[in-house]
């Protein structure tokens, strides 16, 4: 463990002397062990502040879309996630390829929930690889169990279900913040005025946000999971997004987000032949 | 909204102006009956139908809601309606998924000359969602959810 | 005076007579506060996730009915009964903030103040810290709530029960038969709980803070910062709002609802300008609030050190850690 | 009606002593509309019952809304017995709903709310009114006030300009009623036919003037960028930042200093201003 | 507020009868904005139009909403009236309570409540209309037309006899197209050179049209009326303003290369005419086999040239130029099915012709200057076998459209062998035949009557066999297999669209059908339209098809670009997309969702804090949008919305009906 946080600092101390990147975003510590939190070194002196362990667990692509246009390369650690978070900015037009330099650092896998549906440990994109691959875990069983169990319900208990959970939703938007497919530079849910997402807190206006925002997102999730381990009421956010992504699955075969940062969104395109289950 | 036995739901159809519309025209114009719970919007076309719109509708109070285009292949704006399918064929599943009955919600494709569709089509809906009952869910009612003020 | 535990189901019961009783049941093993139902055991372990500041200061709150083609406006107002028990002490000192805000300044808020007026807090001392809890850096004790009606001590098998206002004396009467004298039995760890985490709130915190509101220390401290509105919905002392309208036809309702000012359209102005264009800004507003403007015009710390924040933070910010370096005066790195 | 409302001041008790709700607002009307420019009106507002909805002091604000569409906070620009008058600019959803009121029509009032000028430091003093645009409309009850206490003050100047004939608001009173009363210097950025007065920039024909300093307090308003040079001007030609009072715009909700938007540091610009002196201004951080 | 009037149309007793007019009254008069309601016996009348004007000026009313037939009837009609009154047009609502209320409902108390909703819910809508204002383009009197078949010649040919400017666009180095390499065209039997040859000359040389060949389009941009065309003209190597096309350089040219118009049956030098007759009637050099040009030592040509037209160091160039309408008529070409029919011998087997290729053997003008003889050894055929439908009507082949045109060929072709080598048997595979036209059916009967057998069914191997083609298949009427031994074969093979159709529609924005054919606007009443605004279709671009047919659409495209380029100035409807710029983020999903390529990024410059930046946002070009509104919905944030049909007008309704 050490020698690779050796690695990654010796890295971006290297890119930030060479003037290669303007500054890097990487893990640092905070006051609890086993917690980090993302920072943002400038100084090539500061980058022994970085830190790779079981806890470096936030995935830090949503944080370039807060420096779109720097003058300077960002320089990124970069994991299975996180490169799938950059294809999804990429595709989505967002951020631009050349004005970030990635940090391949194949992960080993963290101390989170979010990392249970991992199936890319390694970047799938980066200018340069840390270390050899990690072996990528195998495929996790059961990509849709939670989606198949709620799909078991009947309605009314589906609705409960969703209800109760919406109820405890406290509207902070931190699944928004955090995921790498809500890029829009002002959110629906953020403009009450033009009528889609009222701003009090009901059960139906959560409700609302919460299929809005599957529906906004669903095609295009990479399923990181971050949007779950933000959620401050431990929502589970992603059993809407992901009865998206295995609806396509079903409708059209395998579908995954992320993977490149050219294929177009399931609901950006159409096939002649679609299944038409309209009368 | 009156609940007692003569609930008559409301409902709402989003019909594109060139098949859909055109259709409940000619329905009228051969006089055709069907019940008086199904009220249409205009829409250009089909893929004008933002989800979010039908969402809005049962939060507001619709007991049903239809969307309904030219037949694939024949939309005025050649593609429009493709994107409408995929878009409703996620939307509806996600619909269900989060508990709005199936009959709730129905997408169909009726032409300009389907006149008899359209008021067969007004007609079962209608009839379906009476027997369902007043929609509750997704329903606004400024409920406040917060846990110490639940159930005051 | 205590109060046997064995007892306490009967001490609620009788509160419930004649108020609703809030207090923190277990929702997957986590404390939250919720309506009472008369049997639901209470969940004392540890801290709620989300304070009680929605008993006094809804998510969401109806103001006024009105009516576009006639005129009319009606207000609104709730004037039901509420005791929360079971509230803790960083908890029972955020309500005294609330109420400098909501009924000083000028302006008494009716809506709190019907709240607050029916509101009856019976407070539990700490029996133990949760490792984010730094209340007594905050000038507070986690043994003690002397702005609650009502402290309860556990003393083990039994709560002492403190009065410290008239209605506090009201319920000790209503408990008159379930009371008995305290037996003086010394408890676990009650009244000598102390926290693990510290910060350092020094008594020149929010002179220094807003000296240094040019500091490039506030740039350095947001960039980690998601801008979501979780610290400011857990937080037992944010009280920002605002103010929508739900129309139906000619008549409509106006609320008011819970708003974070960490959120991009919070300051925005009609024509688009933002004093607080980016969440440098927002963040550093949003600690100042909490440590220094509230300081500057009520006189006491707005923030109770209920750690919530720094538990929940997404990304795992730290409120303490700009107080550090405040009052350490040195500069922020990484 | 008007009792409640004038209740709904910063006593937030009626006559008798009842505690109102200070968030609630009073269904007056507007009687009077009056176009000033392409995208500003000014809209005269009284009670059902034919009252002023309030009484203000020069430079407090009113909360107006049109039921349904939203609330905002303008500055009270005129009064008289039995009316308030605001001048609102169009920029936004509520502004623009509020300009497609036409006169009998509703609005939704609460107030007053903020400070007010301090007419009564300022008394004995020289007073030099300088006008920008729209923020001629804060300045304007100030100058009514003045005028009205016309013992009460030394002389009045009032400078005034904007982007063009057309932007220039108030203009009965700029051509009309001002100018027989006090001194009133109008200029505007460009030439254009039809226009014999001054062309020039406010901050350039402040300094033309070259105002004296002496007894004399200045009330500024207008944008950011023209306060910004006419203070320099104003600081070049020996006023005192202390003299220099000026109104502030931040986005307000409540108005009565709860809900949280409209703070400059520990300052709430609907509680403790609108108005401030530019003074008071440097101690607070730079975050307007 | 606004001050909208409501007018509630009796229609006679047509909406009165069922639905009760007071109700509607009463109802109006209480929603917020309503300023005035009335009714009259019929809203469209004149006097009834005059009450509706007259209100306007007497209330001040800003906005009208009408409850009366469907909108489809006389929204145009009341939009007209609104013209002359100081109200945009666009102010305008009307609730359909006669189609889809009176006429269509019985219970008279139910009928009126539903009145009552609809009326509101277009109050609602128009408490958040705006005005809207049409705007006019210009129009580029010019037409392009890509193809120079003989849908192109038509339709250039009747564009420029109305007085209009065409370039005549085709990417060979001579017009004619398919048509030139037939024979003779059924069931006329005329020769098809001697019917399109004065055709092409004529384009050649009519004033209105200029003549482009060897060209092809490289870029699009712009909309109806204002098109700006990139159009590359490739290489010739030879001075085509000077050359007279006396052919010299031709005959010394050292090289022999297939020849393309006659499908490899025959040979060409690499400074070649397509043909004969070609138009224009002048050579150009084939880069890919010219000696010179590929490095090798040459320049006979250039040396023969009396007037020194060649010139090797020739260039691509790219011209543009402006049309206000184009027409796509870029043709067919025929399967390639040597890759498709393995069973056939995949290719093999030189005495398997395409129809095409038997064309050109019985061309006079043609390589065996139309003698019928097997290509493998010159010998006459005893035996012919013509298979029809070959990748035609069978999925499995990829093509499960019928060519149209194919029953009638090898008909013609059954015709052309038993009139030239009298006692020759021909066998005729096919699995229906279809003759729907003027004189085809009695033409079908007439080669039965010369002796050609029609045999029902696929042939489902050839094989060869001692110097025969043996063709084995099941004759579907018996039920039994039947195997026949041929000298020739010919194929009647599909018809595909000609290779760059993709490419071409993409850059026109028009769409494709599943069988890669350009697709028309409507099936059945906009034929000869893509939906592209200003882009038209002619011949079998769009769909397999014989002369006639391709003929006639040609024309009929024609008359559609006359008629617009006739106008000088356009209307388009302001009921179109808009961006929002600050909101959109340039997620760009809009883009590809378009169906006429009018959303597209646009680079602006753009603050982000104190920097100043670049950034894309969406962009819809008015003159392209059509106004169906799927960009909208797909746009997440809500930046693009539909003029006429906003967000909050839909909502609005939405929210109307549920009170």
């Amino acid at each position: 463990m050490s020698e690779k946080q050796e690695k990654m600092r010796q890295c971006a101390e290297k890119l930030l002397r060479d003037g290669e990147a303007g500054y890097v975003i990487g893990w640092g510590e905070t006051r609890f062990d086993d917690r980090t939190t993302p920072i943002f070194v400038e100084d090539p002196a500061g980058a022994g502040a970085f830190v790779w362990n079981e806890y470096a667990i936030n995935s830090l692509a949503k944080y370039l879309l807060d420096d779109k246009y720097p003058d300077k390369k960002i320089g990124l650690f970069t994991r299975g996630c996180e490169s799938r978070a950059i294809n999804r900015l990429l595709k989505d037009n967002q951020i631009k390829r050349e004005n970030v330099y990635l940090i391949g650092v194949p992960c080993d896998g963290k101390k989170s929930d979010r990392c249970t549906l991992c199936r890319e440990r390694n970047p799938i994109l980066y200018d340069v690889l840390l270390w050899t691959p990690e072996d990528d875990p195998p495929p996790a069983a059961g990509r849709f169990d939670r989606v198949k169990d709620i799909e078991a319900m009947s309605p009314d208990e589906r609705y409960v279900y969703w209800g109760e959970t919406y109820d405890s939703c406290i509207r902070c938007y931190a699944c928004r913040n955090v995921c790498p497919a809500c890029n829009c530079r002002e959110c629906y849910a953020d403009m009450s005025k033009t009528g889609f997402q009222g701003k009090q807190h009901s059960r139906s206006d959560n409700q609302i946000f919460g299929v809005t925002r599957a529906f906004h997102v669903g095609d295009r999730c990479i399923e990181c999971g971050e949007c779950e381990r933000v959620c401050p009421m431990n929502l589970p956010i992603m059993g809407q997004t992901q009865k998206i992504l295995k609806d396509i699955n079903e409708l059209t075969g395998e579908y995954e987000c992320g993977m490149d940062a050219t294929s177009e969104n399931y609901l950006g395109r159409f096939d002649l032949d679609d299944k038409d289950e309209f009368m | 909204m009156p609940v007692e036995k003569s609930f008559e739901p409301a409902i709402v159809a989003f019909c594109c102006n060139w098949c859909t519309y055109t259709g409940a025209d000619l329905a009228g114009l051969n006089r055709m009956k069907y019940p008086e719970n199904v009220h249409v919007i205009r829409v250009p076309c089909s893929g004008r139908v933002n989800p979010q719109f039908i969402l809005r509708a049962f939060q507001k109070g619709c007991d049903g809601v239809m969307v309904c285009g030219c037949h694939p292949g024949d939309c005025h704006y050649s593609t429009g309606n493709y994107f409408t399918r995929r878009r409703f064929m996620i939307m509806k599943r996600l619909l269900e998924y989060n508990g709005i009955d199936p009959e709730r919600f129905h997408a169909r494709w009726i032409s300009g000359s389907e006149a008899a569709k359209f008021r067969d089509t007004a007609a079962e809906v209608s009839e379906h969602v009476k027997k369902l009952g007043p929609n509750v869910k997704y329903r606004e009612e400024f409920r406040i959810t917060e846990s110490a003020e639940a159930g005051t | 005076m205590e109060l046997k535990k064995d007892k306490l189901t009967e001490a609620l019961l009788l509160l419930r007579g004649a108020s609703n009783v809030i207090l923190p049941v277990s929702n997957d093993g986590a404390p939250v506060f919720k309506l009472w139902d008369g049997v639901a055991e209470p969940c004392l372990s540890a801290n709620t996730s989300l304070p009680p500041k929605d008993l006094l200061f809804p998510r969401s709150e109806k103001m006024y009915d009105y009516n576009v083609k006639t005129g009319n406006i009606s207000e609104i107002s709730s004037n039901k009964k509420q005791t929360v028990f079971g509230i803790r002490p960083c908890d029972v000192r955020s309500i005294e903030n609330l109420d400098h805000a909501f009924l000083e300044s000028g302006y008494t808020d009716s809506y709190y103040k019907t709240r607050r007026d029916g509101l009856t807090t019976i407070a539990l001392a700490c029996t133990e810290t949760a490792r984010t809890c730094f209340c007594d850096s905050m000038g507070l004790s986690p043994n003690d709530a002397p702005g609650a009606d009502i402290v309860l001590n556990d003393r083990g098998d039994a709560y002492t029960v403190k009065s410290n206002t008239e209605k506090g004396e009201e319920i000790t009467r209503l408990w008159k038969s379930l009371l008995s004298k305290e037996t003086g039995k010394a408890s676990k760890a009650s009244g000598s709980v102390v926290c693990d985490f510290k910060a350092r709130a020094d008594k020149d915190l929010p002179e220094k803070l807003v000296a240094r509101f040019d500091d490039p220390m506030w740039d350095k401290l947001s960039k980690a910062c998601l801008g979501c509105g979780c610290c400011s919905f857990i937080c037992p002392t944010c009280y920002c709002f605002d103010i929508g309208r739900e129309n139906h036809g000619a008549s409509g309702t106006a609320f008011r609802c819970w708003d974070s000012c960490m959120f991009s359209d919070y300051s925005r102005m009609a024509g688009g300008h933002d004093p607080r264009p980016s969440k440098k800004e927002r963040l550093r507003n949003r600690y100042l609030h909490k440590l220094a403007y509230f300081n500057l015009r009520y006189g006491v710390t707005l923030c109770v050190g209920c750690g919530r924040c720094v538990d929940k933070c997404p990304a795992n910010l730290d409120v303490t850690r700009a107080m550090d370096i405040i009052s350490e005066g040195v500069r922020a790195d990484g | 009606m008007a009792e409640s409302i004038r209740a709904a001041n910063i006593e937030a008790k009626n006559a008798d002593g009842r505690a109102v709700n200070p968030l609630l607002p009073c269904m007056c009307r507007v009687i009077r509309i009056t176009e000033e420019t392409p995208d500003v009106k000014t809209f005269r507002i009284q009670t059902p019952d034919g009252a002023k909805p309030f009484d203000p002091m020069p430079g407090q604000l009113a909360m107006l809304s049109v039921m349904g569409v939203g609330e905002a906070m303008f500055s009270v620009t005129a009064k008289d017995d039995d009316w308030i008058e605001s001048s609102i600019k169009k920029v936004g959803q509520l502004t623009e709903a509020l300009h497609s009121l036409s006169e009998g029509d509703l609005i939704g009032v609460r107030g007053p709310y903020g400070n007010h000028f301090p007419v009564e430091d300022i008394k004995g003093k020289d007073l030099l009114f300088v006008g920008g645009g729209i923020g001629l409309a804060p300045v304007r009850s100030l100058i009514r006030y003045a005028l009205e206490h016309r013992e009460d003050y030394g002389s009045l100047d009032v400078l005034y300009g904007s982007r063009s004939y057309g932007d220039l608001v108030f203009k009965s009173d700029i051509f009309e009623n001002w100018p027989s009363r006090c001194n009133v210097h109008i200029t505007i950025d460009n030439a254009e036919d039809g226009w014999d007065g001054h062309v020039g920039f406010v901050p350039t024909y402040l300094e033309e003037k070259a105002f004296s300093p002496e007894n004399k307090a200045v009330v500024l308003c207008g944008p950011p960028i023209m306060i910004k040079f006419c203070l320099a001007s104003l600081m070049k030609m020996g006023f005192s930042k202390e003299n220099v009072i000026t109104t502030l715009e931040m986005r307000m909700k409540c108005g009565v200093g709860k809900c949280g938007r409209c703070n400059i540091g520990s300052k709430y610009v609907c509680l403790d201003g609108p108005v401030f002196t530019m003074s008071e201004l440097d101690d607070l951080p730079d975050e307007k | 507020m606004s001050r909208i009037g409501v007018f509630v149309c009796h229609c006679g007793t047509n909406i009165a009868s069922v639905v009760d007019p007071d109700k509607l009254i009463a109802a109006a008069r209480e929603l917020p904005g309503v300023a005035y309601a009335a009714d009259y016996k019929y809203m469209c009348s004149e006097p009834g139009q005059q009450m509706i004007k007259d209100s306007i000026s007497e209330h001040g009313l800003d906005r009208i909403v009408i409850a009366s037939c469907s909108p489809r009837m006389h929204e145009t009609t009341f939009r007209k009236m609104l013209k002359n009154t100081g109200i945009n047009p666009y102010m305008l609502e009307i609730a359909n309570i006669r189609e889809q209320c009176s006429w269509v409902h019985v219970d008279k108390d139910r009928a009126s409540e539903k009145a009552v909703n609809l009326m509101r819910m277009a109050v609602s809508k128009i408490s958040k209309n705006e005005p809207l204002y049409a705007q006019t383009i210009p129009i580029t009197k010019k037409a392009l037309v890509i193809g120079g078949g003989i849908a192109g010649i038509q339709a250039a040919l009747d564009i420029a006899d109305a007085g209009h400017e065409v370039v005549l666009l085709e990417r060979e180095s001579s017009v004619g197209g398919k048509m030139a390499m037939l024979d003779k065209t059924f069931p006329t039997l005329d020769c098809s050179a001697c019917i399109s040859t004065p055709k092409m000359v004529d384009v050649g040389a009519h004033p209105n049209i200029t003549l482009m060949t060897s060209c092809e389009v490289e870029s699009v941009s712009g909309y109806i009326g204002n098109f700006e065309v990139g159009i590359k003209q490739k290489a010739r190597y030879v001075n085509h303003d000077i050359c007279t096309g006396c052919g010299l350089c031709e005959t010394k040219c050292p090289v022999k290369v297939e020849s393309e118009f006659n499908l490899g049956l025959s040979t060409r030098p690499a400074i070649y005419k397509l043909f004969p007759q070609a138009v224009p009637s002048k050579p150009i050099i084939d880069k890919e086999n010219c000696r010179l040009l590929k490095g090798g030592k040459c320049g006979i040509c250039a040396k023969l040239c009396p007037l020194g037209c060649v010139n090797y160091e020739d260039e691509d160039r790219t011209i543009t130029d402006n049309f206000g309408a184009i027409v796509i008529a870029t043709g067919y070409q025929l399967v390639d099915w040597p890759s498709m029919y393995g069973e056939y011998g995949g290719g093999r087997y030189k005495d398997i012709l395409s129809g095409l290729q038997f064309e050109r053997t019985v061309n006079a003008a043609g390589p065996t200057e139309g003698h019928i003889v097997r290509p493998s050894d010159g010998k006459e055929p005893e035996t012919v076998v013509i298979v029809k439908c070959v990748g035609s009507r069978d999925p499995n082949k990829g093509k499960s459209y019928c060519s149209r045109a194919c029953c009638m060929y090898a008909a013609k072709h059954a015709h052309q062998i038993l009139e030239k080598l009298p006692g020759t048997r021909v066998f005729i595979f096919y699995i229906d035949v279809r003759t729907p036209g003027k004189g085809y059916e009695e033409f079908y009967d007439q080669t039965r009557m010369d002796g050609a057998v029609y045999v029902r069914g696929r042939v489902s191997k050839i094989y060869e066999e001692e110097g025969q083609l043996v063709c084995r298949g099941e004759d579907s009427l018996l039920g039994e297999q039947v195997s026949v031994k041929a000298d020739m074969v010919i194929l009647e093979t599909a018809m595909e669209p000609s290779p760059g159709i993709a490419e071409l529609t993409s850059l026109l924005g028009a769409a494709r059908d599943v069988n890669n054919w350009v697709q028309e606007a409507h099936p059945k009443l906009r034929p000869a339209e893509t939906q592209v605004g200003g882009v038209f279709l002619a011949g079998t671009c769009q769909g397999p098809k014989d002369i006639p047919d391709t003929v006639a659409q040609a024309s009929a495209a024609a008359a559609k670009v006359i008629g617009l380029l006739n106008k000088s100035e356009m209307e388009t409807s302001p009921m179109i997309s808009a961006v929002e710029r600050d909101k959109c983020s340039g997620c760009g999903v809009c883009v590809g969702i378009c169906p006429y390529k009018a959303v597209t990024l646009l680079e602006i410059d753009d603050r982000h804090g104190a920097k100043r930046i670049k950034r894309e946002v969406a962009n819809v070009n008015s003159g392209l949008c059509q106004g169906c509104g799927a960009c909208t919905s797909a746009c997440r944030t809500g930046a693009l919305d539909l003029l006429g049909f906003r967000n909050k007008q839909i909502l609005e309704e939405v929210d109307a009906l549920c009170l």
